[in-house]
């Protein structure tokens, strides 16, 4: 007694398309920045001035990427930042250390990045147990343990600055300064990063798995998601991506101190909004975060090139900056 | 009367409940239930909303633990640690309620959890290939790459059952799957339910279209009130049977007595109204006293037209209410112009599911219960009367709206539209997932509506409903107006021409099935 | 020569607290100054809230701008060594403010104020003052070595003196800090003789706290770096702020101007200029006011 | 007929005993905090002790009031802390700029006022509309406000602070300090604030709408709810709550500077959360905030008063801490 036939539903173009557009926002975005950085300064896309900006943008890049997982899983973190200071300090300590016995050598960088990278992936654990086992939001755990690594630094530099040994720092430079084919390390490094990263995110179940919680979390658990193995793995990422970023940090300024890394949490969270990634979760992309990346870095790059206005509005005009970029690439799919 | 076991049942069964109880705090919603599944029979689960049927099925795959008894799968007691562990074990189940991640495509729903690999990386081809085969076997056109929260619902179901078929079941559980199907795509879910029936898969199935069940259940087990009341094989049983037995009382004619024809006063005109991309050009008018039906195949575009009516989507054309010109931008616009919308989606537009009844009662409407802060002596009262008369079935009454059960879900969503007092009521999919008991509540209400000079929108998918209900239907096709019936001129043949689109060249081939 | 044009800048840490605050302006006011009367002399003024900001603008001056130049405030010394050293290597001619960088001679000119010089003036004069010992409470600023070298100072000038620093806490040269850390001290220790807020700011903050206490007759306090009002309190005989230690935030304005003056001078100035911070009392008060400055 | 209808009508005692248990939480840890306080320092619950420290998180906590509501509809504001003290600055250069024509008078003082709130208000609305009529998440649109509203209030102090008149000061002065009946006026501004809080939260309409938007945005639409108009006066409510608690602010120490405010937008945030209300939206409950307040203003003044370790450490302390209340709050809430 009911209506027997149904017209054959075709699958809707329009939705695919807005999505091509939206996605093209934040590109659109980059571009109008170069353009406008060319206009202001020949210099700009030098091949110096693009170096600097591209290396520089590593540290925040590289932690941006892990971020990408952490916020599309529905998570958060506030600690990078000091984290990442943490992990410096203590690697200059290690490094300090090992010198009288070792000698300045190799050796002494080679467990200096170890020890980042295990520091990182400590960091991370207590991040995603405190979030996963001990069932404690994000946030909370995040702005905690933010508090507790920024005062570790501060305790083991003692209120005053970690110096690496001079000898130790000559041998570790060609980290941050050197490169190949005329590319510097801290780029390639960020490449590899973000292409494995976007490769993780689309290719592999644990991308999928990542979104598939954030979007919602019961559904994940039905489908025989470790949702807590999956969330923790994300934080553990995170936090070995910092100590990657870290490593390619301390060389270029061969110190860590209380001030090392403040407020980087906050731009490598802005960086993946601004990519596109939805911050309550569900949905991430690593490409669009690392062209957040590079708006957030070319603006700063743009502000240097051109002293336009009192140094004090700087703040405001990046702030602009910010709100158009992403106002741009909303315009873009709301007209679609 | 007692468990009728029939003869003809040789087989052994593959999964079987002893004396299963289940408990949610101190409210018991299972009482000692013995249930058993065997291998290529297809077992149907009825009963009245809130009867237990959706927490059975969940108990039974591994989504809750019983508080009391055992659950024996091939004859050996098992506790199945979650729902992922039963499927692991070949029992799958089908969830009343949407088990999809809504951002995530097609595609990565289908494989959620068990994807396909090759080396560290998903294998998306394979992926994409075995989709596209489940869904093509499903006869669906979904496109494996669109977002699931771009599916319309009844997609959404069809992606739902493509997901329980990837995962190989030899038990296969599905809680009301044709609720928000159209006839031929429960027709093509029959086949499929056919096809695993010869391979020996076990299937648990429940629906509130009780001659769906009659068609392809081999054996129907009742429920009521969380205890167990028959099974018998479904030959031995009439719809009647089975009705009486789930409501424990002779139910008597479905429909009832057709509203007084109406008053001639319009109490609305629209006219060449559209709604962008869905809707082109639509004109009607609605009398006091009427109950308009709006009939049409599934994405004929009646829900966005009503959508667009009350301002929840962009549109333009002209709508006059009591005979005045109106432009209706938002929701609230059209509630003070006494129009109010029941959506067809409880779950995503209709209620919030993680706060209780009462707020959701009175979210629509919140300032008819205060002068300055909210009465909650009102809304307590407001509830009350709710509950009584559209017998809505709560454990307690600070139970969150998720926890409900379907149709009290739908009943609940009923209650809070009538909370203001609408002159002109649209209701879209009234009756998804209601018993056959509570839709003859809701057609007298509806019925009792008219009769008080309101005016109803009924924008329905059961055709028996529209032609048991109106006085007058629309039928649309592709956003259009295909032509208008009424009176004698309503009949299932007549609908189908014009949703077909047949009606203007002179009939040409229509239903095959008449 | 005098008519060859040049490009000079000028990276300084952003204004985020008071003395800083005054490092803009200075830095600001001298560039216009000096900008007014030299055509040929253009200037890139970048400020950096951290060390690692402040490497990048260095190496966007380097990269976009062709400095002849660079007049350096470092945020860190440490970090900042380095760069600078770079910067110099290419030949730049580098002018270094306040904070020496950690390695000898890379910097041509060096203008700087006195870290310890700062603790040990301020402790000296407590102890004068107390000669009998006392009870004080010590507020620091923001920790980094700058801080650290101030209060070390401090406290090898009052050592043996019988002065008890019976509290110390961070208000990091920060108003709001200081006057809740001061609140607490105040409920925490019946009897304080004296305080050394290390800082102008924070001494605004510990009056406020001591105020609302009640308990201004009961103890004296020390600020420091030279800010206005309080320069204005010493020179009106003020007895709670009886004096002030100089820590001149005008400092980058001079580095500015002698650096400048190697391109329309005849004379290039190089060397090393150590400001002292002296000891303001109401009697050489008055030539420490500068009324129109926002520090 | 069903084991319904009847039962329908008594409130079931286990959900309510539940919901008492988890509520109970951050009162607890509070108490917990305050006997901790009483064991170290007996002055600890002194009068003048508790007035210090009511009074001075009454900023945070009037501005963390508003926040609750914009986070219980699914927003955020990052940018309150840098709105304060834009608000601080222009408020005193209003009154300065009075003095001359009007001098020092309580008309003078009036006018601050008044500009605080009209400030406040406006700046609230600036971030409401970028949300809603801009579409751009509230995360990016408050970074960016962040930026500009600390840039402005930078450059019109020109680098430095500002300073209120003096004699103007000693008019406002007891705006701060003054009080009735031995309470300070800013903890009873605090108090009235949070006490009409709650009860628009709990008690009026926008209160449910905010939740039911949190919860389930489309629910909402199509529920009638004005989203867009709900959504949009959060932010202006928050705007204005921020305005009151700088007007509190600006006797204090009567001046403001590029430091004034800095990272209250965090404190705010995190005293939301502690509170119990949810991140990302659908509940939220404002005397949880209160406590959230409190909590971490004793922690504060915890580590003031019994100098216990390396003061380095104290941010150590404070993170643990905040870790610890929110576990304890919902360890009990997972025991029942
Ligand atoms: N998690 C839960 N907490 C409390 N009560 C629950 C929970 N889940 C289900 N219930 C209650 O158990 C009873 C049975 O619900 P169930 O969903 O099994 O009914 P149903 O037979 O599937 O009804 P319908 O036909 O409406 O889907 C209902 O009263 C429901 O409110
Ligand atoms: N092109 C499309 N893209 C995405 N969703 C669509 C598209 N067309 C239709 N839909 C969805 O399909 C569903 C059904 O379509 P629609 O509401 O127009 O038809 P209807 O006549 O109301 O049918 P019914 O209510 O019986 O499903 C809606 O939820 C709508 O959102
Ligand atoms: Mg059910
Ligand atoms: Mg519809």
């Amino acid at each position: 007694m009911t209506l027997a036939t149904s017209a054959a539903r075709q699958p809707s173009p329009p939705a695919r398309r807005r999505i091509n557009f939206s996605a093209l926002g934040p590109l659109l975005a980059l571009a109008l920045l170069i353009v406008i950085g060319m206009l202001l300064n020949p210099n700009f896309l030098s091949y110096g001035n693009l170096t600097n900006v591209l290396a520089r943008s590593a540290f925040i890049g590289i932690i941006a990427v892990g971020m990408t997982f952490v916020i599309t899983s529905g998570g958060l973190d506030l600690s990078v930042g000091s984290m990442a200071a943490f992990i410096a300090g203590t690697m200059i300590i290690v490094m300090n250390l090992l010198v009288p016995s070792l000698g300045a050598s190799w050796l002494v960088v080679l467990c200096g990045l170890g020890t980042g990278l295990l520091l990182g992936a400590l960091a991370g654990a207590v991040n995603g147990l405190l979030v996963t086992v001990g069932r404690i939001e994000a946030f909370i755990v995040t702005l905690g343990t933010m508090g507790i690594f920024r005062s570790l630094v501060t305790w083991l530099a003692d209120g005053g600055t970690l110096s690496l040994d001079f000898t130790v720092r000559e041998i570790y430079r060609p980290f941050y300064y050197g490169g190949i084919f005329g590319v510097a390390w801290p780029i390639i490094v960020f490449a590899i990063v973000a292409i494995i990263g976007e490769i993780v995110m689309r290719k592999t179940p644990f991308g999928r798995h990542c979104a598939a919680i954030g979007s919602n979390e019961q559904v994940a658990r039905y489908s025989a998601v470790r949702v807590d193995l999956v969330r923790l793995s994300t934080y553990v990422l995170l936090g070995v991506l910092v100590g990657i970023a870290t490593i390619m940090y301390v060389p270029r300024l061969g110190s860590a101190s209380s001030s090392t890394g403040v407020l980087w949490e906050l731009e490598a969270i802005a960086a993946v909004i601004i990519g596109g990634t939805v911050l309550k979760g569900g949905f991430g992309r690593v490409w669009g975060t690392v062209v957040g990346v590079l708006i957030l870095s070319f603006i700063g790059n743009l502000l240097n090139l051109a002293a336009l206005v009192s140094p004090y509005l700087n703040g405001a005009i990046q702030g602009v900056i910010i709100i158009l970029a992403v106002m741009l690439q909303r315009e873009r799919s709301a007209a679609k | 009367m007692g468990v009728a076991v029939s003869e003809g049942r040789l087989t052994s069964p593959v999964l079987s409940a002893e004396k299963v109880s289940k408990s949610f705090g101190p409210v018991q919603v299972l009482f000692h239930i013995d249930f058993e599944l065997r291998p290529g029979e297809v077992h149907a689960l009825i009963g009245e909303n809130g009867a237990g049927k959706s927490t059975l099925m969940k108990t039974l795959s591994g989504y809750e633990r019983p508080t009391g008894g055992r659950i024996l799968l091939d004859g050996q007691e098992v506790q199945f640690v979650s729902g992922a562990d039963a499927e692991d074990r070949g029992v799958v189940l089908i969830h009343q309620e949407f088990n999809l991640a809504d951002q995530l495509s097609v595609e990565a729903n289908i494989f959620l959890g068990r994807e396909p690999r090759r080396g560290p990386f998903l294998d998306s081809s394979r992926m994409r290939e075995e989709a596209r085969a489940l869904l093509a076997e499903l006869e669906t056109n979904v496109d494996p790459q669109t977002r699931v929260m771009h599916l319309p619902v009844s997609d959404k179901q069809m992606v739902e059952i493509a997901k329980a078929l990837s995962r190989k079941a030899r038990v296969l559980i599905m809680d009301e799957p044709t609720a928000v199907l159209t006839a031929n795509e429960s027709r093509t879910l029959f086949r499929q339910i056919e096809r695993l029936k010869r391979e020996g898969v076990a299937i648990l199935y429940t629906s509130h279209k009780l001659e769906e069940v009659k068609e392809i259940a081999d054996v129907v087990t009742v429920l009521r009130d969380g205890h167990h009341v028959v099974t018998a094989p479904t030959s031995e049983l009439s719809v009647d049977d089975m009705a009486r037995h789930m409501v424990g009382r002779e139910l008597v004619d479905l429909y009832p007595e057709k509203a007084p024809q109406p008053a001639a006063e319009t109490v609305l005109e629209v006219s060449g109204f559209s709604v962008l991309r869905y809707a082109e050009d639509v004109s009607f008018t609605l009398k006091r006293g009427e109950i308009l039906g709006f009939a049409g195949l599934v994405g004929s575009g009646r829900t966005e037209l009503m959508e667009g009516l009350v301002g929840l989507r962009p549109a333009h054309g002209e709508v006059k209410v009591h005979g005045e010109v109106v432009h209706i931008r938002s929701p609230k616009d059209a509630e003070r112009r006494g129009v109010a919308y029941l959506t067809e989606d409880r779950k995503g537009r209709g209620l919030i599911l993680n706060q209780e009844m009462r707020p959701n009662l009175t979210l629509f409407g919140l300032d008819r219960f205060c002068n300055i802060f909210i009465d909650r002596r009102r809304e307590e009262e407001a509830l009350d009367q709710a509950t009584q008369r559209f017998d809505i079935r709560a454990p307690h009454r600070r139970i969150h709206v998720g926890h409900l059960s379907g149709g009290n879900q739908q009943k609940l969503l009923l209650a809070k539209t009538m909370v203001v007092e609408p002159d002109i009521v649209i209701i879209d999919e009234p009756t998804r997932g209601i018993d056959i008991g509570t839709k003859q509540q809701i057609y007298n209400f509806v019925e009792d509506l008219a009769r008080q000079g309101k005016s109803c929108i009924l924008v329905s998918s059961e055709m028996a409903e529209i032609i048991g209900l109106c006085h007058r239907v629309v039928v649309m096709r592709s956003g259009r107006v295909m032509g208008e019936l009424s009176a004698g001129d309503i009949n299932e043949n007549n609908i189908v021409r014009h949703a077909m689109g047949l009606s203007h060249n002179g009939g040409g081939r229509h239903d095959a099935r008449h | 020569n005098a008519q060859e044009s040049a490009t000079i800048g000028v990276s300084i840490p952003a204004a985020t607290h008071g003395w800083t605050g005054g490092v803009n302006y200075h830095a600001q006011h001298a560039i216009d100054r000096l900008k007014a009367a030299y055509d040929n002399l253009e200037f890139v003024l970048a400020t950096a809230g951290s060390p690692s900001e402040q490497v990048s603008d260095l190496e966007d001056m380097m990269a976009t701008r062709n400095i002849d130049a660079l007049v350096i405030l470092p945020f860190e010394s440490d970090p900042l060594t380095g760069p600078v050293k770079r910067v110099a290597d290419e030949g730049k001619f580098v002018t270094v403010v306040d904070r020496g960088l950690a390695q000898d001679g890379i910097e041509n000119l060096y203008v700087a104020g006195d870290n310890p010089g700062f603790g040990r003036v301020a402790g000296e004069y407590f102890r004068e003052r107390m000669i009998d010992g006392g009870k004080i409470v010590v507020l620091r600023g923001i920790p980094t070595t700058i801080d650290n070298e101030r209060v070390q100072a401090f406290e090898e000038a009052i050592d043996g003196s019988g002065i008890e620093i019976i509290g110390m806490e961070h208000g990091n040269w920060n108003r709001d800090d200081a006057f809740e850390v001061m609140q607490d001290f105040l409920s925490r220790f019946p009897e304080i003789d004296a305080v050394w807020a290390s800082d102008d700011d924070m001494a605004m903050g510990v009056l406020e706290a001591v105020r609302q206490a009640g308990r201004e007759g009961e103890m004296f306090i020390v600020g420091g770096a030279g800010m206005k009002q309080v320069i204005k309190g010493v020179m009106d005989g003020d007895e709670t702020i009886p004096v002030n230690v100089l820590y001149p935030p005008a400092m980058i304005g001079t580095a500015i101007e002698l650096t400048a003056l190697r391109y329309v001078g005849q004379v290039p100035v190089e060397g090393r200029y150590i400001l002292a911070s002296p000891l303001i009392t109401q009697e050489n008060a008055e030539q420490y006011y500068y009324p129109d400055s926002p520090f």
